[in-house]
């Protein structure tokens, strides 16, 4: 685990003004991702979890270019993003794609398999519709669904055939990244079992790199090697999943895990009941953003923003319990 | 096993769907029942059945295009399906009542909380206004919302999805039912939230003895809230027992690949179990097992005939052809 | 807080349902509120109340003291003030409560009114008036020759701006000789002058209101001058709904006092409506009506048609600086080529006649010629010895009103018999005297003519007269005939009244036989009324006179 | 491969589209329409410009169709000569009732021409002498048998002179429109006195004006006219009284003749003694409009007489017109800058929102009212007209179509792909937002047609003499209480068609819903 | 809330600005003279150009516009018709009755023949009572307004004379009008509340009253309308504009002395300072039933609130 940063994201911000006034005056952001900075070495699975609303399909979105970046740096294979050509940005998207959550709302009803598939070998300059056709029924039997299918449209599907449709989409340009947004979690969960292991086996088969944004934390140990947790725009802490799972420094991660429900009536357990619900991204609170509904919050935390202090080899934290 | 009243009896219940003029047995011939004080949870993927079961008890299955076909719902004694609307009406909401999935769209946006908790009050209750307005804000004290008084005259977009769920609770809860069903009442919450609703749910059954029927696909959440489970699979019940046995000793072959395929934030595991193949739509099998085409261990005559339901022992049935010569498990009647 | 919407939400319902329930009722109750407190004005309120009363059908309760009538006209008056007015439906209500010198009677013959005798001098440059003593205004002022003087005076002067200005523009000097006697003096020898004189603009109006409008710039003479000594004063005004005249007590001719204590001028545009009202009683007469429903209300029990000619002509006027009509042949053989018989069978229903000359049958001075008589072959063998055999392209201009497009439409399939390919273009009235003035692209026009004087001069000066071309009205074809510049003239001036005829009689045959119109039909005035009126006077131009209607 | 096409969205479209029977059906009757629209014309019965009487020959269809006729007279002088039409001078003609025939003199004899269907009389007079005419007009009402009344009398001339104090018994025949003879004094006398004691004094109407008849009065008379020569009594015996010429006028109804006597020896000039009519009863046809439906007419004939089945016909291309063109407009143009402003946003969508909101602020009527005001009447007026009005409501609906697409997972797919934005317009957004536009598109023709028609109406509308729908309705709105094939056709068409659009739009729209499964 | 209502308001003068300026051009532009209209062919062109000078038609655009725009806003004068010689301020004020009357009285029975159908024929959906509802709209939407008011008035005032046939006085003369003008907007709402309820229906909320017990009539006239009437109401706000174009046909058919017959006389006539201040009444009519209509939204839908 050695690999050179493939993905780097420093200081990252996107906010959403929200228009007020009779001409439109700017008056409030939401402040949907908020200073945020990880990187993702070749060859691994990051997750990035939290709760609805953190912020965390936004970093996705920010990273592909969907979304305006509002201030940051993004670094892929050495490049910064922000400062590509048009041209160059479109190229460099052939090398970092995404999955989407609904299966049923991101593949267009209108189009068969095949139309679905060759739109990004069409975007990107494959002309030929032979080479075309073939690397369709080649990206097919890779991601396990029948050549016939390439003429059905995109209704006729179950929904896990239609996650693996969009997978083969994301697929069928050779990327080097993957931003999957959870990817399994509008599917059953035999289905989503399927899912899970056919994106394990990809990443070995073709040597892709995940970025995988669940909001799931059972998948999320069972598929990445790291985790980064966001809360509220911000990142709360990252680190080795072993050490996330074992290990967990950040209150709010603790609190997380703890959420989880047990997996044998025989493991049952007391535990913290985080209250309250998730503030308003608009407003946050001015110190740490868990500050409000942190079981061990203290005066500090009300007024400082704490930065991410990295604790171990494997470990960073944003909390001010560690702050020494 | 007590041996305690059933509150509900659920015998060979078959809910036929019309569907391009075919009728499908969305539901069928399913059969459970739920003790008083008990938490039953029924689960199974989408499409399953388990939601068209408990709108059939609530006598909310919506006609045409649905229609129960066959068998009884007993409540305490009485078959629902003979009560009039009249009398069915007095039924919900006062002695079964319901909560529902989506919390952000089950409550009327355009009615105060206050007034939605009032109606069910008013509605099964003989009091005035005020007494309805005292026992709502109680209703949302006990559900554990802040500044009752406050949020009794909030709308429901004021609230987050959390809160709504436990206005949900508390609606459901306001005349003190002797069941409530709760579709699969967390699904659409966050895991932090999850565990506040469950936590609170637990705490009120402790408080009201009531019966619940959990409805889930999420077998965490069984493990957590459930006494006694009923798996459903396409249509029918394939397994039946106690949350114990279920986790520790499940028999039929979808159980145990359900099971399998869920990852644990405990453990890390290097590869799931994966149950090939799709959920079928409920009614679309004719004959024979409807598991059969995903089954590992399917034999020939998976194909042609229908399983029964195998006793496995007191208080665990299963539906499968493996258990009918070496268990030597005694067929119930159906 | 939601109680409180609830309550809003219901407030705004009953709101709505409120002024649904209460606003039709406004006028009545208005009216009613002001009543109360001053009963002086008692018959006045009367009137307005009336109105209501009488659609329930208490006519004959009413029949006693005279009751009302109600009138159903085409349109909206225009004007209040004879002097600023050119339209027959104003005229029409204005007859109600203005008189002039002179007017013309049901047979066109010129009648005194409020002069008692007239005298031409001998070279016709001068008439005097001797005029009628104790008459009063509506306001209570006398009148006499300085009225005459005053009113001829104002509407003489282009300053004051009144549409009928230049109709009296032939008067040099008003002289008043004595308090009962004036005398107009004309510039040039004018034997129509008393023709002018009898003219409905030639109404004499209270002096008081011409102080008023001296004294208030923004006085509406329009709306408010109506004072007049004719047998009804005016009431009320209200656009689109109604004008109200009531009996004028005080008028000077006892005999002919006013029979009726009130008619209401209702303007509906729509025809078939207007027949509708007639019909369920809601209005006791009405005019015009299409030739259709003449039929139909022929039939009826309790419901009186009259029909009889008009002064009206309609003509298809060609323009004379497009070479297509240079040629006599090609202007005779349009005139052969129509129907008029069929015209009138078809688009008239008979209720016309055809027009044998450029002015009707009841203009004074008419002269009929043998007609044009319908002949396709005729038309066809003029047309080929012409210089256009094969005919032409032309496009007919026409108002945008049925009858008028009709009788378009009527001549563009006839024409195109003999070759001559019509597009009938439809324009709105105004529209149309506006691209005629201009006298752009003019080509072919459907046109209709009525002498407001009742005599030649005025039939047939405009249309035909050199200097009347386009901007000038209304020679819009630019018709030039030297010849007959001359003989307007001389008519003019020719005291004699056979001789003046003559002259008249020569000039309508050279324009007929020139051709320079496609003479089409003068239409009969077509007005029905309730059996139960009587009294309803119809001037041979189509007017009606109500001013001794009385219900029977 | 034909499996697969089965489940394309078309195709589900298709299916669930041809479960809505009604709305086939109106599918089937819009290409129905729009066929006649287009070949219509070929097969149209009758030219839709020309009366249909003036079509009758070329078409082979024998009528008798006699709108008008020429009446021949001649003048009986008391010298036994006859003289001829042309020589006569001082010709009056008159009917008694217009609206039903006129007659006038001509070049070529007296004019009788049908109005409308009835019967009246067609008095010819010369000085003294006038003789009657029965006019029949037959037409949609059907005609009783008419009263025969009398249409010349004839008076024997005596050739002899007379001299003072002679007398002289009068000797009548009258000849009646019947083509019976009366050949008493007393006959006559008392068949006048039927015929026209009565009605004479009817003269109620209550209207005062000159036009008012009220010279012949008596139903019957007869009277010297030269009252020094000779004088007659109520018999007809003639008293000679001095020496002259002796003039004796008999009337009935409106037949009038003269008797001339020679008193003592001068010998006298022959007068005009009556009127001969070649025909007593004229018989005509109303052919002139109006026809009711009938195997000839299906439809009946309008107020120029033209075949109203075959304008309607005819008109069916120019209503599609209307209604096909200018949505086509509206729904490009509307489409273009609602997917543009919707897409892209910023600048352009304010602008194009603002513009929008102005063109609303105006009622659609009152928008296309204004257009035509400013431009002229005309199809391609009234075409533009309603496609302004018809931009906004595709920019607003395609624009609001367009927002929601935009935010669909599948077109941010597309955009992390790399597919450029035209594309991602045409392949992704454009196709979603059809299935609304057509609905739209469908509806709202018939909304154009409509507003059309009431532009027609208002007296706004397109070439009058054109056979459009909606102009038909406008010509023949005066007479809807009384005519009820003008308006009850071209109404009906367009009830028809609009109908026929809206409930196709309609099954466009539930096939197309989503919601609603297959 | 105010402070919203304020804003709006304020948000409406740009717009009002345009429309004037339009309003004005398109009655300048437009062929047609109104001293000719006015006076009709019988005044001479001495006479005609005096009166073009003293209307002050001669002068350039832009000085008549700032004129019209002076008197409008500082003296509140909107002229005199060239027509009839009244104020038109007065005027309109006057016909501003009749037809607010006459569109107030249609809306009233469009929405309630409207939602009344509109909520059986969803409840009964695809019943034969639904069928002929929907299908009796649909014909209602297809029939030619002018068309049908004449075969009212053909039938309920010349055939059986329960009515009058036209003209104004008492509220008996505003039925037929108003149910003519009302019968296609009631068409519209019909369809519109249908598929609202129909939306509706299909919430979860309405489960979630059904199984608390409550009674289907108040399911549906509480819990359902409630909901399904917040489109509904802006359709109808729209409407309120079609109504506007409507009633200057029916007006016309049954001599309703209301705007619609003013404009189109206006219109007809070139009487400019009429069409000016109509389109801008008009104009402004349309902006304020939209403003109406988001204020209702409030009482509607307590989500919305003003900023």
């Amino acid at each position: 685990m050695t690999a050179n940063p493939l993905l780097e994201v420093n200081n990252l911000k996107i906010y959403f003004p929200i228009k007020k006034g009779v001409i439109k005056k700017k008056v409030t952001y939401v402040k949907a991702v908020d200073d945020i900075s990880f990187l993702i070495k070749e060859g691994e699975t990051l997750g990035l979890v939290g709760e609805s609303g953190c912020g965390k399909s936004t970093t996705g979105r920010g990273i592909t270019q969907l979304v305006p970046v509002t201030e940051g740096e993004i670094t892929f294979q050495g490049e910064n993003l922000a400062e590509l050509a048009k041209g160059d940005l479109r190229e460099r998207r052939k090398d970092m794609q995404m999955v989407f959550q609904d299966p049923y709302a991101s593949l267009n009803p209108r189009l068969t398999v095949e139309d679905i598939l060759a739109e990004p070998l069409k975007a990107h300059g494959v002309k030929s519709k032979k080479e075309r056709i073939e690397r369709i029924n080649k990206m097919l039997d890779v991601v396990g669904l029948n050549r016939n299918f390439a003429y059905r449209y995109a209704h006729e599907f179950s929904g896990g055939q239609r996650q693996r449709i969009g997978i083969a989409r994301a697929l069928i340009l050779n990327p080097k990244l993957i931003i999957a947004d959870e990817p399994v979690a509008a599917l059953d969960v035999s289905i989503q079992a399927q899912v899970l292991n056919l994106l394990k086996d990809l990443q070995k088969d073709f040597d892709l790199t995940y970025l995988f944004i669940s909001h799931d934390l059972s998948v999320v140990r069972h598929l990445c090697d790291r985790v980064a947790v966001m809360y509220l725009g911000r990142m709360a802490e990252t680190g080795s999943t072993e050490k996330i799972f074992e290990n967990p420094l950040h209150p709010y991660t603790q609190t997380l895990l703890e959420a989880i429900p047990i997996s044998n009536p025989r493991d049952k357990k007391e535990r913290i009941i985080l209250k309250g619900d998730v503030p308003s991204p608009v407003d946050p609170p001015k110190g740490c953003a868990f500050v409000g509904r942190c079981p061990k919050a203290f005066d500090r935390c009300h007024h400082d923003r704490p930065q991410l202090l990295k604790m171990n080899a494997e470990q960073e934290v944003a909390c001010h319990l560690y702050d020494e | 096993m007590t041996m305690t009243k059933n509150v509900l009896d659920i015998k060979d219940l078959t809910i036929n769907f019309k569907s391009e003029g075919k009728e499908l047995s969305v539901v069928d011939g399913i059969s459970f029942s739920i003790k008083a004080g008990e938490t039953l949870g029924v689960v199974g993927e989408s499409g399953c059945g388990k939601s068209v079961t408990s709108l059939s008890i609530m006598g909310l299955i919506p006609s045409p295009p649905g229609r129960v076909a066959n068998g009884t719902i007993e409540f305490e004694g009485k078959n629902l399906l003979d009560f009039k609307e009249k009398e069915m009406r007095k039924v919900r909401g006062n002695e079964i009542s319901m909560i529902f999935q989506e919390p952000m769209t089950s409550l009327n946006p355009v009615f105060t909380i206050g007034k939605q908790i009032n109606e069910v009050l008013l509605l099964h209750n003989e009091m005035n206004k005020s007494a309805a307005r005292n026992r709502s804000i109680e209703m949302l004290k006990l559900v554990g919302i802040p500044r009752p008084e406050q949020i009794y005259h909030n709308y429901p977009y004021q609230l987050s999805g959390g809160m709504r769920q436990r206005v949900m609770i508390a609606i459901g809860l306001a005349c003190q039912p002797k069941l409530l069903i709760a579709d699969e009442p967390t699904t659409a919450l966050d895991v932090t939230i999850q565990a506040q609703i469950l936590n609170l749910m637990r705490d009120l059954k402790e408080k009201t003895d009531t019966s619940i029927m959990f409805i889930t696909h999420d077998l965490g959440v069984v493990a957590e809230m459930c006494d006694r489970v009923v798996v459903m699979y396409s249509g029918q019940v394939v397994e039946e027992t106690d949350v114990d046995t279920l986790f520790n000793d499940p028999k039929h072959p979808y159980t145990l690949g359900l099971l399998g395929s869920i990852p644990k934030a405990t453990e890390k595991i290097d590869r799931l179990y994966s149950i090939r193949g799709q959920v079928p739509q409920a009614g679309t099998v004719e004959r024979g097992c409807r598991f059969a085409d995903r089954c590992d261990k399917v034999m020939p005559r998976c194909y042609t005939e229908d399983p029964p339901l195998l006793k496995m022992k007191e208080g665990h049935q299963c539906r499968c052809w493996l258990y009918a010569e070496e268990e030597g498990g005694a067929e119930i009647d159906s | 807080m939601g109680i409180h919407k609830k309550i809003w939400f219901i407030m705004l319902l009953a709101f709505v349902l409120f002024l649904a329930a209460c606003q039709g009722n406004n006028d009545v109750n208005e009216t009613d509120d002001n009543e109360t407190p001053d009963e002086t004005i008692d018959t006045e309120e009367n009137a307005g109340n009336n109105e209501d009363d009488m659609n329930d059908g208490n006519n004959e309760e009413e029949a006693d003291h005279g009751g009302e009538v109600t009138v159903g006209i085409e349109a909206e008056p225009t004007s209040m003030d004879p002097q600023n007015t050119t339209d027959g439906n104003s005229a029409t209500v204005q007859s109600t409560m203005f008189e002039g010198l002179l007017r013309f009677d049901e047979d066109m013959s010129i009648v005194p009114v409020l002069a008692e005798d007239y005298d031409y001098s001998e070279d016709a440059t001068e008439v005097t008036f001797t005029l009628r003593e104790g008459v009063t205004f509506h306001d209570g002022t006398e009148f006499d020759a300085n009225v005459v003087k005053e009113n001829l005076d104002y509407v003489r002067d282009s300053d004051n701006g009144l549409a009928r200005s230049s109709f009296f523009s032939f008067i040099d000097e008003v002289i008043v000789d004595d308090d009962f006697t004036v005398t107009v003096r004309a510039e040039e020898p004018n034997s129509a002058m008393a023709s002018y004189m009898a003219h409905s603009s030639a109404a004499m109006k209270s002096l008081e209101e011409y102080e008023k409008k001296n004294e208030d710039e923004d006085y509406n003479l329009d709306r408010e001058g109506a004072v007049g000594t004719g047998p009804f004063q005016f009431v009320e005004w209200r656009d689109s709904e109604h004008v109200i005249v009531e009996k004028f007590d005080g008028y000077w001719n006892e005999e002919e006092l006013a029979r009726v204590d009130q008619i209401t001028f209702r303007p509906v545009q729509e025809a078939s409506t207007r027949v509708n009202m007639l019909q369920t009683g809601e209005v006791d007469l009405i005019f015009p009506i299409p030739t259709l429903n003449a039929g139909e209300l022929e039939q009826e029990d309790d419901i009186d048609l009259y029909t009889g000619p008009t002064t009206d002509v309609f003509y298809i006027g060609m323009n004379f600086e497009n070479e297509k009509y240079h040629d006599l042949d090609v202007r005779q053989a349009m005139n052969h080529a129509i129907d008029k018989d069929g015209l009138i069978a078809q688009v008239l229903d008979g209720y016309g006649t055809i027009a044998d000359s450029a002015i009707a049958p009841n203009v004074y001075g008419y002269s009929g010629q043998p007609i044009y008589e319908y002949d396709v072959a005729g038309a066809q063998e003029l047309m080929d010895g012409s210089g256009q055999p094969d005919g032409f392209e032309a496009t007919l201009w026409t108002r945008n009103n049925t009858e008028f497009i009709s009788v378009a439409e009527y001549a563009a399939i006839q024409l195109e018999e003999i070759g001559i390919d019509v597009e009938v273009q439809a324009y709105e009235a105004g529209t149309l005297f506006d691209m005629l003035d201009e006298g752009d692209g003019t080509d072919l026009w459907i046109g209709r003519w009525s002498p407001g004087t009742g005599e030649a001069d005025y039939g047939l000066r405009p249309n035909f007269a050199s200097d009347r071309v386009p901007p000038n009205f209304n020679n819009s074809g630019f018709y030039i005939n030297e010849e007959l510049d001359e003989l307007f003239d001389e008519a003019l001036a020719t005291p004699d009244e056979d001789e003046a005829l003559d002259i008249y009689a020569d000039i309508q045959q050279r324009i007929y036989e020139d051709a320079p119109w496609v003479f089409l039909h003068i239409p009969d005035a077509i007005i029905a009324k309730n059996q139960n009126l009587e009294g309803v006077y119809v001037l041979p131009s189509g007017a009606v006179n109500l001013n001794l209607a009385e219900f029977r | 491969m034909d499996k697969q096409k089965k489940n394309s969205p078309f195709r589900i479209f298709l299916r669930k589209f041809l479960k809505q029977k009604l709305a086939v059906f109106a599918f089937g009757l819009v290409i129905a329409i729009v066929l006649v629209g287009i070949f219509g014309p070929l097969f149209s019965p009758y030219d839709p410009h020309r009366p249909v009487t003036a079509q009758y020959p070329d078409m082979g269809i024998d009528l008798e169709q006699l709108t008008s006729l020429t009446l021949e007279i001649e003048g009986l002088l008391s010298n036994g000569e006859t003289i001829e039409q042309q020589e006569l001078t001082q010709i009056q003609t008159e009917t008694d009732d217009r609206r039903i025939a006129a007659v006038r003199r001509s070049q070529s004899g007296i004019r009788v021409s049908a109005n409308s269907s009835g019967y009246t009389d067609a008095i010819v007079e010369s000085g003294d002498v006038s003789a009657v005419s029965k006019v029949l007009v037959r037409g949609e009402i059907p005609l009783d048998d008419a009263e025969p009344t009398i249409s010349q009398i004839r008076i024997n001339q005596p050739d002899a002179s007379f001299s003072e104090g002679d007398s002289y018994q009068i000797e009548v025949s009258a000849l009646l429109t019947d083509g019976t003879e009366i050949t008493s004094l007393d006959n006559l006398k008392e068949l006048a006195e039927e015929l026209y004691g009565e009605e004479e004094e009817e003269d109620t109407s209550g209207f005062q004006s000159s036009t008012t008849n009220d010279d012949d009065a008596a139903s019957f008379q007869i009277n010297s006219l030269t009252e020094d020569t000779v004088s007659v009594d109520e018999d007809g015996v003639v008293s000679f009284e001095s020496d002259g010429e002796g003039l004796v006028q008999i009337q009935a109804g409106e037949a009038k003749s003269l008797v001339q006597f020679q008193v003592g020896p001068d010998s006298i000039e022959p007068v005009l003694t009556s009127l001969v009519l070649q025909s007593t009863t004229i018989e005509l046809n109303d052919a002139y409009k109006h026809q009711s439906p009938s195997s000839l007419h299906l439809f009946g004939t309008d107020h120029q007489n033209r075949d109203i089945l075959s304008r309607v016909i005819h008109g069916t291309k120019e209503t599609l017109l209307i209604g096909f063109v200018s949505v086509a407009i509206g729904t490009v143009i509307g489409t273009v800058l609602g997917l543009l402003a919707g897409y892209y946003g910023g600048w352009l969508d304010s602008l194009v929102t603002r513009m929008t909101d102005v063109l609303l602020a105006f009622p659609g009527i009152l928008l296309a009212i204004a257009v035509i005001a400013f431009l002229g009447a005309g199809i391609t007026n009234i075409i533009f007209a309603v496609a302004v009005f018809t931009i906004p409501v595709f920019i607003r609906i395609v624009r609001a179509s367009t927002l929601s697409l935009k935010e669909m997972t599948y077109v941010e797919a597309a955009k992390s792909i790399g597919v450029p934005n035209t594309v991602i317009i045409f392949r992704h957004i454009f196709p979603g937002t059809l299935s609304v536009v057509m609905v739209y598109l469908t509806m709202r023709i018939g909304v154009a047609i409509l507003i059309g028609a009431a532009l027609s109406f208002l007296g706004l509308g397109g070439d009058i003499t054109a056979p459009e729908w909606g102009s038909m309705l406008s010509a023949a709105k005066d007479n809807s209480g009384t005519i009820f094939h003008a308006t009850f056709f071209p109404g009906l068409a367009i009830v028809i068609t609009v109908l026929s659009f809206n409930i196709f739009g309609d099954g466009l729209r539930d096939a197309l819903d989503p919601k609603l499964k297959e | 809330m105010l402070n919203f209502i304020l804003r709006r308001l304020l948000g409406m003068i740009p717009i009002l600005l345009i429309i004037t300026i339009i309003a004005f051009l398109f009655v300048h532009l437009t062929p047609g003279d109104p001293i000719r209209i006015m006076y009709g062919a019988e005044i001479d062109q001495e006479t005609y150009q005096q009166m073009r000078e003293s209307e002050g038609f001669n002068d350039p655009l832009i000085v008549q516009y700032g004129r019209y725009m002076y008197n409008m806003t500082i003296q509140g004068d909107f002229g005199q018709s060239y027509r009839t010689r009244s104020d038109v301020s007065d005027e309109v004020l006057r016909r501003f009755n009749y037809t607010f009357v006459l569109t107030i009285l249609s809306m009233f029975w469009a929405i309630l023949i409207g939602v009344t159908v509109g909520i059986i024929s969803a409840t009964k959906r695809n019943s034969l009572v639904d069928r002929v509802g929907m299908i009796s709209t649909i014909t209602a939407l297809s029939i030619p307004e002018f068309w049908f008011g004449l075969m009212m008035m053909q039938v309920f005032a010349v055939q059986l004379g329960w009515f009058p046939t036209s003209g104004s006085g008492t509220w008996i003369h505003l039925i037929l009008p108003s149910l003519t003008l009302g019968f296609g907007v009631a068409a519209t709402i019909v369809r519109f509340t249908r598929s609202s309820v129909l939306e509706v229906l299909r919430e979860d909320y309405v489960r979630t009253a059904r199984a608390k017990g409550q009674k289907e009539s108040v399911v549906i006239w509480s819990h359902v309308l409630r909901n399904a009437l917040i489109p509904v109401v802006t359709m109808a706000g729209l409407q309120f504009g079609f109504l506007i174009g409507g009633a200057v046909v029916v007006e016309q058919v049954f001599a309703w002395p209301g705007l619609g017959s003013y404009l189109i006389d206006g219109i007809l006539t070139r009487d400019y300072p009429v069409i000016q201040a109509l389109i801008l009444l008009f104009s402004l009519q349309f902006l304020i039933i939209n403003l109406l209509v988001d204020i209702s939204y409030g009482f509607l839908n307590p989500q919305i609130r003003y900023e």
